[in-house]
Protein backbone atom coordinates (compact mmCIF):
# COMPACT_ATOMS: atom_id res chain seq x y z
CA UNK A 1 0.00 0.00 0.00
CA UNK A 2 1.44 3.48 -1.14
CA UNK A 3 0.41 6.63 1.11
CA UNK A 4 1.69 10.19 0.67
CA UNK A 5 2.79 11.60 4.17
CA UNK A 6 2.97 15.05 4.93
CA UNK A 7 4.36 16.91 7.89
CA UNK A 8 3.57 20.43 8.86
CA UNK A 9 4.46 23.19 11.43
CA UNK A 10 6.71 22.25 14.66
CA UNK A 11 6.86 18.66 13.40
CA UNK A 12 7.97 19.27 9.68
CA UNK A 13 10.76 21.05 11.44
CA UNK A 14 11.99 18.85 14.37
CA UNK A 15 11.59 16.04 11.16
CA UNK A 16 13.62 18.54 8.66
CA UNK A 17 11.18 17.40 6.22
CA UNK A 18 7.55 18.42 4.59
CA UNK A 19 6.52 14.93 3.75
CA UNK A 20 7.07 11.56 2.07
CA UNK A 21 5.60 8.70 0.12
CA UNK A 22 5.80 5.63 1.37
CA UNK A 23 5.25 1.79 0.63
CA UNK A 24 3.58 0.14 3.87
CA UNK A 25 3.44 -4.07 5.17
CA UNK A 26 0.31 -5.55 4.95
CA UNK A 27 0.21 -5.13 9.25
CA UNK A 28 0.09 -1.19 9.08
CA UNK A 29 -3.54 -0.73 8.63
CA UNK A 30 -4.03 2.23 10.31
CA UNK A 31 -3.26 5.93 10.68
CA UNK A 32 -1.83 5.12 14.66
CA UNK A 33 -0.03 2.06 13.32
CA UNK A 34 1.47 4.33 10.54
CA UNK A 35 2.76 6.77 13.04
CA UNK A 36 4.25 4.30 15.02
CA UNK A 37 5.88 2.62 11.85
CA UNK A 38 7.33 5.94 10.60
CA UNK A 39 8.90 6.73 13.48
CA UNK A 40 10.31 3.35 14.36
CA UNK A 41 11.40 1.96 10.54
CA UNK A 42 11.06 5.60 9.17
CA UNK A 43 13.11 7.02 11.93
CA UNK A 44 10.72 9.96 12.35
CA UNK A 45 10.94 9.84 16.04
CA UNK A 46 9.19 12.82 16.59
CA UNK A 47 5.99 11.62 15.48
CA UNK A 48 5.83 9.30 18.51
CA UNK A 49 7.73 12.12 20.73
CA UNK A 50 5.30 15.00 19.68
CA UNK A 51 2.47 15.75 22.40
CA UNK A 52 -0.57 16.45 21.33
CA UNK A 53 0.09 15.07 17.60
CA UNK A 54 -2.99 15.66 15.19
CA UNK A 55 -3.91 13.62 11.98
CA UNK A 56 -5.65 13.99 8.43
CA UNK A 57 -6.59 11.67 6.09
CA UNK A 58 -7.43 12.79 2.61
CA UNK A 59 -7.51 16.40 4.32
CA UNK A 60 -10.05 15.83 6.90
CA UNK A 61 -9.45 15.36 10.91
CA UNK A 62 -9.48 12.15 11.83
CA UNK A 63 -8.28 10.40 14.51
CA UNK A 64 -5.41 7.59 15.03
CA UNK A 65 -7.77 4.65 14.30
CA UNK A 66 -9.02 5.32 10.89
CA UNK A 67 -7.76 2.73 8.60
CA UNK A 68 -5.65 3.45 5.57
CA UNK A 69 -6.34 2.91 2.14
CA UNK A 70 -3.87 2.80 -0.86
CA UNK A 71 -2.89 6.17 -2.47
CA UNK A 72 -4.12 8.51 0.88
CA UNK A 73 -2.58 11.31 1.68
CA UNK A 74 -2.06 11.27 5.41
CA UNK A 75 -1.12 14.80 7.19
CA UNK A 76 0.57 14.76 11.10
CA UNK A 77 0.72 18.01 12.68
CA UNK A 78 0.71 19.78 15.92
CA UNK A 79 -2.54 21.32 17.08
CA UNK A 80 -3.55 24.15 15.04
CA UNK A 81 -3.23 27.85 15.77
CA UNK A 82 -4.83 29.83 13.04
CA UNK A 83 -6.91 32.59 13.19
CA UNK B 1 -20.57 31.64 0.33
CA UNK B 2 -16.85 33.02 0.16
CA UNK B 3 -13.72 31.37 1.22
CA UNK B 4 -10.27 32.17 0.33
CA UNK B 5 -7.14 31.21 1.66
CA UNK B 6 -4.30 34.14 0.47
CA UNK B 7 -0.85 36.32 1.09
CA UNK B 8 -2.79 39.38 0.31
CA UNK B 9 -3.91 41.99 2.53
CA UNK B 10 -8.45 42.26 2.01
CA UNK B 11 -10.86 45.47 2.58
CA UNK B 12 -13.58 44.30 5.20
CA UNK B 13 -15.63 47.26 3.72
CA UNK B 14 -15.50 45.82 0.04
CA UNK B 15 -16.56 43.04 1.12
CA UNK B 16 -19.04 43.37 3.29
CA UNK B 17 -20.98 45.41 0.66
CA UNK B 18 -20.39 42.83 -1.43
CA UNK B 19 -22.24 40.56 0.91
CA UNK B 20 -25.22 43.18 0.97
CA UNK B 21 -25.84 44.59 -2.46
CA UNK B 22 -28.72 43.88 -3.80
CA UNK B 23 -29.72 41.53 -0.99
CA UNK B 24 -33.01 43.23 0.57
CA UNK B 25 -33.49 40.45 2.78
CA UNK B 26 -30.48 41.26 4.77
CA UNK B 27 -31.09 42.25 8.04
CA UNK B 28 -27.83 41.73 10.43
CA UNK B 29 -24.77 42.06 9.59
CA UNK B 30 -21.88 40.58 11.95
CA UNK B 31 -18.62 40.20 11.60
CA UNK B 32 -15.46 39.78 13.28
CA UNK B 33 -11.37 40.65 12.16
CA UNK B 34 -8.52 38.91 13.73
CA UNK B 35 -5.11 41.21 13.90
CA UNK B 36 -1.35 40.34 14.80
CA UNK B 37 -0.91 41.35 18.29
CA UNK B 38 2.47 43.11 19.22
CA UNK B 39 2.75 40.99 22.71
CA UNK B 40 1.53 37.46 22.99
CA UNK B 41 1.95 35.30 26.26
CA UNK B 42 3.93 38.20 28.08
CA UNK B 43 6.65 38.61 24.97
CA UNK B 44 6.85 41.40 22.25
CA UNK B 45 5.98 40.00 18.82
CA UNK B 46 7.80 41.51 15.70
CA UNK B 47 6.11 39.90 12.86
CA UNK B 48 4.71 36.15 12.24
CA UNK B 49 4.59 33.87 9.60
CA UNK B 50 1.02 31.47 8.83
CA UNK B 51 1.35 28.32 6.95
CA UNK B 52 -0.85 26.30 6.60
CA UNK B 53 -1.97 23.00 4.76
CA UNK B 54 -2.76 23.76 1.29
CA UNK B 55 -6.22 22.25 0.00
CA UNK B 56 -7.06 20.94 3.66
CA UNK B 57 -7.23 24.71 5.02
CA UNK B 58 -10.26 25.17 2.10
CA UNK B 59 -11.85 22.56 2.98
CA UNK B 60 -11.92 22.84 6.56
CA UNK B 61 -13.14 26.22 6.62
CA UNK B 62 -15.93 24.84 3.77
CA UNK B 63 -16.95 22.54 6.21
CA UNK B 64 -17.14 24.82 9.31
CA UNK B 65 -18.97 27.32 6.85
CA UNK B 66 -21.08 24.46 5.66
CA UNK B 67 -22.00 23.39 9.52
CA UNK B 68 -22.69 27.01 10.65
CA UNK B 69 -25.23 26.98 7.69
CA UNK B 70 -26.96 23.80 8.97
CA UNK B 71 -27.54 25.24 12.59
CA UNK B 72 -28.63 28.49 11.78
CA UNK B 73 -30.54 30.38 8.67
CA UNK B 74 -28.37 32.56 7.56
CA UNK B 75 -27.87 33.95 4.28
CA UNK B 76 -24.23 34.53 3.67
CA UNK B 77 -21.05 33.77 5.07
CA UNK B 78 -17.50 34.61 4.01
CA UNK B 79 -14.00 33.59 5.40
CA UNK B 80 -10.32 34.74 4.37
CA UNK B 81 -7.87 33.84 5.91
CA UNK B 82 -3.91 34.98 5.03
CA UNK B 83 -1.28 32.97 5.41
CA UNK B 84 2.58 34.01 4.44
CA UNK B 85 4.30 36.76 7.04
CA UNK B 86 2.34 39.33 8.62
CA UNK B 87 3.39 42.23 11.03
CA UNK B 88 1.92 43.23 14.24
CA UNK B 89 -1.13 45.37 13.15
CA UNK B 90 -2.16 43.34 10.45
CA UNK B 91 -5.05 41.32 9.22
CA UNK B 92 -5.34 37.59 9.96
CA UNK B 93 -8.60 36.67 9.44
CA UNK B 94 -12.05 37.53 8.17
CA UNK B 95 -15.83 36.09 9.22
CA UNK B 96 -18.56 38.08 8.18
CA UNK B 97 -22.33 36.75 8.58
CA UNK B 98 -25.37 37.94 6.87
CA UNK B 99 -28.71 37.30 7.95
CA UNK B 100 -32.21 38.35 8.45
CA UNK B 101 -32.02 38.66 12.27
CA UNK B 102 -29.04 39.35 14.59
CA UNK B 103 -29.37 36.59 17.15
CA UNK B 104 -28.08 34.33 14.57
CA UNK B 105 -25.83 36.34 12.61
CA UNK B 106 -23.77 36.85 16.18
CA UNK B 107 -23.86 33.25 16.47
CA UNK B 108 -23.16 31.83 13.45
CA UNK B 109 -20.19 34.13 13.01
CA UNK B 110 -18.35 33.22 16.60
CA UNK B 111 -19.04 29.79 15.84
CA UNK B 112 -17.07 30.20 12.24
CA UNK B 113 -13.96 31.47 14.50
CA UNK B 114 -14.29 29.00 17.49
CA UNK B 115 -14.28 26.21 15.06
CA UNK B 116 -11.63 27.87 12.48
CA UNK B 117 -9.50 28.13 16.02
CA UNK B 118 -9.44 24.70 16.33
CA UNK B 119 -10.41 22.69 13.38
CA UNK B 120 -8.83 24.85 10.41
CA UNK B 121 -4.82 23.63 9.73
CA UNK B 122 -2.95 26.88 9.53
CA UNK B 123 -0.28 27.51 12.01
CA UNK B 124 1.27 30.45 13.54
CA UNK B 125 5.62 30.68 13.94
CA UNK B 126 6.33 34.12 16.05
CA UNK B 127 9.43 36.68 15.66
CA UNK B 128 10.35 37.05 19.63
CA UNK B 129 13.47 38.83 21.01
CA UNK B 130 14.30 35.55 21.66
CA UNK B 131 13.70 33.79 18.23
CA UNK B 132 11.43 32.53 16.37
CA UNK B 133 8.56 29.75 18.61
CA UNK B 134 5.71 28.56 17.50
CA UNK B 135 2.55 29.61 18.62
CA UNK B 136 1.39 26.83 21.40
CA UNK B 137 -2.44 25.84 21.17
CA UNK B 138 -4.90 27.59 24.01
CA UNK B 139 -6.97 25.77 26.19
CA UNK B 140 -9.12 28.52 25.84
CA UNK B 141 -9.69 27.76 22.21
CA UNK B 142 -10.86 24.24 23.27
CA UNK B 143 -12.76 25.50 25.66
CA UNK B 144 -14.87 28.04 23.45
CA UNK B 145 -14.95 25.59 20.22
CA UNK B 146 -16.51 22.54 22.72
CA UNK B 147 -19.06 25.04 24.00
CA UNK B 148 -21.06 24.56 20.46
CA UNK B 149 -20.54 20.79 20.65
CA UNK B 150 -22.14 20.61 23.66
CA UNK B 151 -25.26 22.04 22.43
CA UNK B 152 -25.90 19.70 19.63
CA UNK C 1 -14.53 55.64 22.50
CA UNK C 2 -16.77 57.10 19.70
CA UNK C 3 -20.66 57.78 19.45
CA UNK C 4 -22.66 59.81 16.75
CA UNK C 5 -26.52 59.96 15.92
CA UNK C 6 -26.33 60.58 12.08
CA UNK C 7 -28.99 61.42 8.83
CA UNK C 8 -25.65 60.55 7.15
CA UNK C 9 -24.39 57.19 6.05
CA UNK C 10 -21.58 55.79 7.58
CA UNK C 11 -18.40 53.39 5.94
CA UNK C 12 -17.60 50.37 8.07
CA UNK C 13 -14.49 49.95 6.24
CA UNK C 14 -13.22 53.34 7.22
CA UNK C 15 -14.33 53.52 10.64
CA UNK C 16 -12.68 50.16 11.43
CA UNK C 17 -9.67 50.82 9.99
CA UNK C 18 -9.70 54.16 12.20
CA UNK C 19 -10.44 51.80 15.39
CA UNK C 20 -7.40 49.80 14.75
CA UNK C 21 -4.65 52.17 13.20
CA UNK C 22 -1.75 52.32 15.39
CA UNK C 23 -3.20 50.39 17.98
CA UNK C 24 -1.16 46.98 18.07
CA UNK C 25 -2.73 45.50 21.26
CA UNK C 26 -5.76 44.75 19.22
CA UNK C 27 -6.36 41.51 18.34
CA UNK C 28 -9.99 41.25 17.72
CA UNK C 29 -12.29 43.43 15.70
CA UNK C 30 -16.29 42.49 16.21
CA UNK C 31 -18.78 44.38 14.64
CA UNK C 32 -22.03 44.60 13.45
CA UNK C 33 -24.34 46.35 10.77
CA UNK C 34 -28.01 46.33 10.82
CA UNK C 35 -29.85 47.27 7.63
CA UNK C 36 -33.36 47.91 6.14
CA UNK C 37 -34.99 45.00 5.16
CA UNK C 38 -37.40 44.77 2.22
CA UNK C 39 -39.92 42.70 4.39
CA UNK C 40 -41.00 43.00 8.07
CA UNK C 41 -43.53 41.36 10.02
CA UNK C 42 -44.63 39.91 6.56
CA UNK C 43 -45.01 42.96 4.97
CA UNK C 44 -43.38 44.90 2.36
CA UNK C 45 -41.42 47.79 3.03
CA UNK C 46 -40.58 50.56 0.98
CA UNK C 47 -38.78 53.03 3.64
CA UNK C 48 -38.88 53.18 7.20
CA UNK C 49 -38.05 56.92 9.07
CA UNK C 50 -36.40 56.69 12.34
CA UNK C 51 -37.02 58.95 15.29
CA UNK C 52 -34.90 59.74 18.44
CA UNK C 53 -34.93 61.82 21.60
CA UNK C 54 -32.40 64.25 20.84
CA UNK C 55 -29.70 64.18 23.45
CA UNK C 56 -31.13 61.26 25.52
CA UNK C 57 -30.34 58.76 22.57
CA UNK C 58 -26.71 60.23 22.89
CA UNK C 59 -26.95 59.62 26.66
CA UNK C 60 -28.72 55.88 26.39
CA UNK C 61 -25.61 55.11 24.13
CA UNK C 62 -22.74 56.32 25.97
CA UNK C 63 -25.00 54.52 29.00
CA UNK C 64 -24.51 51.34 27.66
CA UNK C 65 -21.31 51.41 25.82
CA UNK C 66 -20.01 52.35 29.44
CA UNK C 67 -21.81 49.40 30.82
CA UNK C 68 -20.06 47.07 28.36
CA UNK C 69 -16.74 48.26 29.03
CA UNK C 70 -17.44 47.59 32.86
CA UNK C 71 -17.92 44.26 31.99
CA UNK C 72 -15.39 43.15 29.71
CA UNK C 73 -11.76 44.91 29.30
CA UNK C 74 -11.65 46.29 25.94
CA UNK C 75 -9.98 48.73 23.86
CA UNK C 76 -12.57 50.87 22.10
CA UNK C 77 -16.45 50.77 21.24
CA UNK C 78 -18.02 52.86 18.73
CA UNK C 79 -21.51 53.17 17.86
CA UNK C 80 -23.50 55.12 15.30
CA UNK C 81 -27.18 54.91 14.67
CA UNK C 82 -28.52 56.59 11.97
CA UNK C 83 -32.43 58.64 11.90
CA UNK C 84 -34.34 60.00 9.15
CA UNK C 85 -35.64 58.26 5.87
CA UNK C 86 -33.90 54.99 4.77
CA UNK C 87 -34.97 52.62 1.90
CA UNK C 88 -34.33 48.84 1.90
CA UNK C 89 -30.12 48.12 1.71
CA UNK C 90 -29.71 51.06 3.81
CA UNK C 91 -27.43 50.79 6.73
CA UNK C 92 -28.99 51.91 10.05
CA UNK C 93 -26.85 50.74 12.96
CA UNK C 94 -23.29 50.50 13.45
CA UNK C 95 -21.16 48.77 16.53
CA UNK C 96 -17.98 47.67 16.87
CA UNK C 97 -15.65 46.60 19.88
CA UNK C 98 -12.11 46.54 19.44
CA UNK C 99 -10.06 44.22 22.10
CA UNK C 100 -7.18 41.97 22.94
CA UNK C 101 -9.13 38.25 22.70
CA UNK C 102 -12.35 37.85 20.92
CA UNK C 103 -14.27 36.48 23.24
CA UNK C 104 -14.70 39.66 24.91
CA UNK C 105 -15.14 41.50 21.80
CA UNK C 106 -17.69 39.40 20.71
CA UNK C 107 -19.78 39.46 23.50
CA UNK C 108 -19.50 43.63 24.26
CA UNK C 109 -20.64 43.99 20.64
CA UNK C 110 -23.50 41.76 20.60
CA UNK C 111 -24.45 43.12 24.63
CA UNK C 112 -24.34 46.58 23.05
CA UNK C 113 -26.74 45.66 20.41
CA UNK C 114 -29.10 43.99 22.64
CA UNK C 115 -29.63 46.86 24.95
CA UNK C 116 -29.48 49.49 22.29
CA UNK C 117 -32.86 47.64 20.94
CA UNK C 118 -34.89 48.19 24.16
CA UNK C 119 -32.93 51.00 25.91
CA UNK C 120 -31.74 53.67 23.47
CA UNK C 121 -34.65 55.81 22.36
CA UNK C 122 -35.11 55.21 18.63
CA UNK C 123 -38.38 54.38 16.84
CA UNK C 124 -38.98 53.15 13.26
CA UNK C 125 -41.69 53.89 11.41
CA UNK C 126 -42.35 51.85 8.35
CA UNK C 127 -43.77 52.56 5.06
CA UNK C 128 -45.68 49.39 4.09
CA UNK C 129 -48.79 49.13 0.64
CA UNK C 130 -51.34 49.56 3.43
CA UNK C 131 -49.79 53.16 4.52
CA UNK C 132 -47.21 54.10 6.89
CA UNK C 133 -47.14 51.69 10.61
CA UNK C 134 -44.62 51.96 13.79
CA UNK C 135 -43.16 48.83 14.41
CA UNK C 136 -43.81 47.39 17.13
CA UNK C 137 -41.13 46.15 20.12
CA UNK C 138 -40.52 42.49 19.85
CA UNK C 139 -40.25 40.08 22.76
CA UNK C 140 -37.40 38.46 21.02
CA UNK C 141 -35.55 42.00 21.94
CA UNK C 142 -36.72 42.12 25.38
CA UNK C 143 -35.24 38.45 25.47
CA UNK C 144 -32.03 38.66 24.33
CA UNK C 145 -31.36 41.79 26.42
CA UNK C 146 -32.58 40.16 29.55
CA UNK C 147 -30.26 37.42 29.18
CA UNK C 148 -27.24 40.15 30.14
CA UNK C 149 -29.26 41.18 32.95
CA UNK C 150 -29.20 37.47 34.46
CA UNK C 151 -25.80 36.99 34.46
CA UNK C 152 -25.15 39.91 36.91
CA UNK D 1 -43.21 73.42 39.99
CA UNK D 2 -42.66 73.71 36.62
CA UNK D 3 -41.69 70.43 34.48
CA UNK D 4 -40.78 70.24 30.73
CA UNK D 5 -42.74 67.42 28.81
CA UNK D 6 -42.36 65.48 25.97
CA UNK D 7 -43.71 62.95 23.49
CA UNK D 8 -42.06 61.04 21.03
CA UNK D 9 -43.18 58.47 17.99
CA UNK D 10 -46.65 56.81 18.27
CA UNK D 11 -47.60 58.58 21.53
CA UNK D 12 -46.56 61.97 19.58
CA UNK D 13 -48.85 61.48 16.64
CA UNK D 14 -51.49 59.90 18.64
CA UNK D 15 -51.54 63.84 21.03
CA UNK D 16 -50.58 65.43 17.93
CA UNK D 17 -48.00 67.56 19.73
CA UNK D 18 -44.34 66.71 21.04
CA UNK D 19 -44.14 68.30 24.33
CA UNK D 20 -45.36 71.41 26.69
CA UNK D 21 -44.69 72.73 29.77
CA UNK D 22 -46.77 72.52 32.67
CA UNK D 23 -47.36 74.42 35.82
CA UNK D 24 -48.08 71.46 38.81
CA UNK D 25 -50.06 71.43 41.38
CA UNK D 26 -48.39 70.16 44.87
CA UNK D 27 -50.24 67.01 44.47
CA UNK D 28 -48.50 65.99 41.61
CA UNK D 29 -44.97 64.79 42.96
CA UNK D 30 -43.95 61.10 40.50
CA UNK D 31 -43.54 60.52 36.77
CA UNK D 32 -46.86 57.91 37.47
CA UNK D 33 -48.64 61.43 39.28
CA UNK D 34 -47.62 63.45 36.18
CA UNK D 35 -48.88 61.07 33.41
CA UNK D 36 -52.17 60.74 34.95
CA UNK D 37 -52.22 64.22 36.15
CA UNK D 38 -51.99 64.93 31.90
CA UNK D 39 -54.19 62.42 30.97
CA UNK D 40 -57.23 63.93 33.12
CA UNK D 41 -56.92 67.28 33.70
CA UNK D 42 -54.34 68.13 30.50
CA UNK D 43 -56.63 66.25 27.91
CA UNK D 44 -54.11 63.89 27.34
CA UNK D 45 -55.97 60.54 27.25
CA UNK D 46 -53.57 58.82 25.12
CA UNK D 47 -51.28 58.49 28.05
CA UNK D 48 -53.21 56.30 29.83
CA UNK D 49 -54.75 54.52 26.75
CA UNK D 50 -51.76 53.50 25.50
CA UNK D 51 -49.87 50.53 26.35
CA UNK D 52 -46.47 49.40 27.37
CA UNK D 53 -45.97 53.10 28.01
CA UNK D 54 -41.89 54.62 28.69
CA UNK D 55 -40.72 56.82 30.85
CA UNK D 56 -37.75 59.09 31.09
CA UNK D 57 -36.46 61.75 33.79
CA UNK D 58 -33.87 64.40 32.56
CA UNK D 59 -32.82 61.82 29.52
CA UNK D 60 -32.64 58.50 31.60
CA UNK D 61 -35.01 56.10 31.67
CA UNK D 62 -37.07 55.80 34.60
CA UNK D 63 -40.13 54.23 36.19
CA UNK D 64 -43.87 55.68 37.39
CA UNK D 65 -42.60 56.29 40.69
CA UNK D 66 -39.90 58.40 40.38
CA UNK D 67 -40.15 61.60 42.50
CA UNK D 68 -40.28 65.07 40.28
CA UNK D 69 -38.26 68.46 41.14
CA UNK D 70 -38.69 71.96 39.59
CA UNK D 71 -37.12 72.23 36.27
CA UNK D 72 -36.89 68.45 35.42
CA UNK D 73 -37.47 67.13 31.48
CA UNK D 74 -40.05 63.90 31.46
CA UNK D 75 -40.59 62.27 28.58
CA UNK D 76 -42.99 59.63 27.30
CA UNK D 77 -42.98 57.33 24.43
CA UNK D 78 -43.73 53.94 23.25
CA UNK D 79 -40.94 50.82 23.62
CA UNK D 80 -38.35 51.54 21.64
CA UNK D 81 -37.69 50.20 18.44
CA UNK D 82 -33.79 51.27 17.17
CA UNK D 83 -31.09 49.32 16.05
Amino acid sequence: MRISVLYFASLKEALGVGGETVELPATVATTGALRNWLANSGGRAALTEAQALRCARNQRMTGFDEPLADGDEIAFFPPVTGG
Amino acid sequence: MSIRVQTADFDVGHELAEMRRGRFEIGALASFVGLVRDLNDGCGVAGMTLEHYPGMAEQALADIVAEARSRWPVSDIRVIHRVGRLAPGDQIVFVAVAGAHRGEAFAACEFVMDWLKTRAPFWKREETPGGARWVEAKSTDDDAATRWVSKD
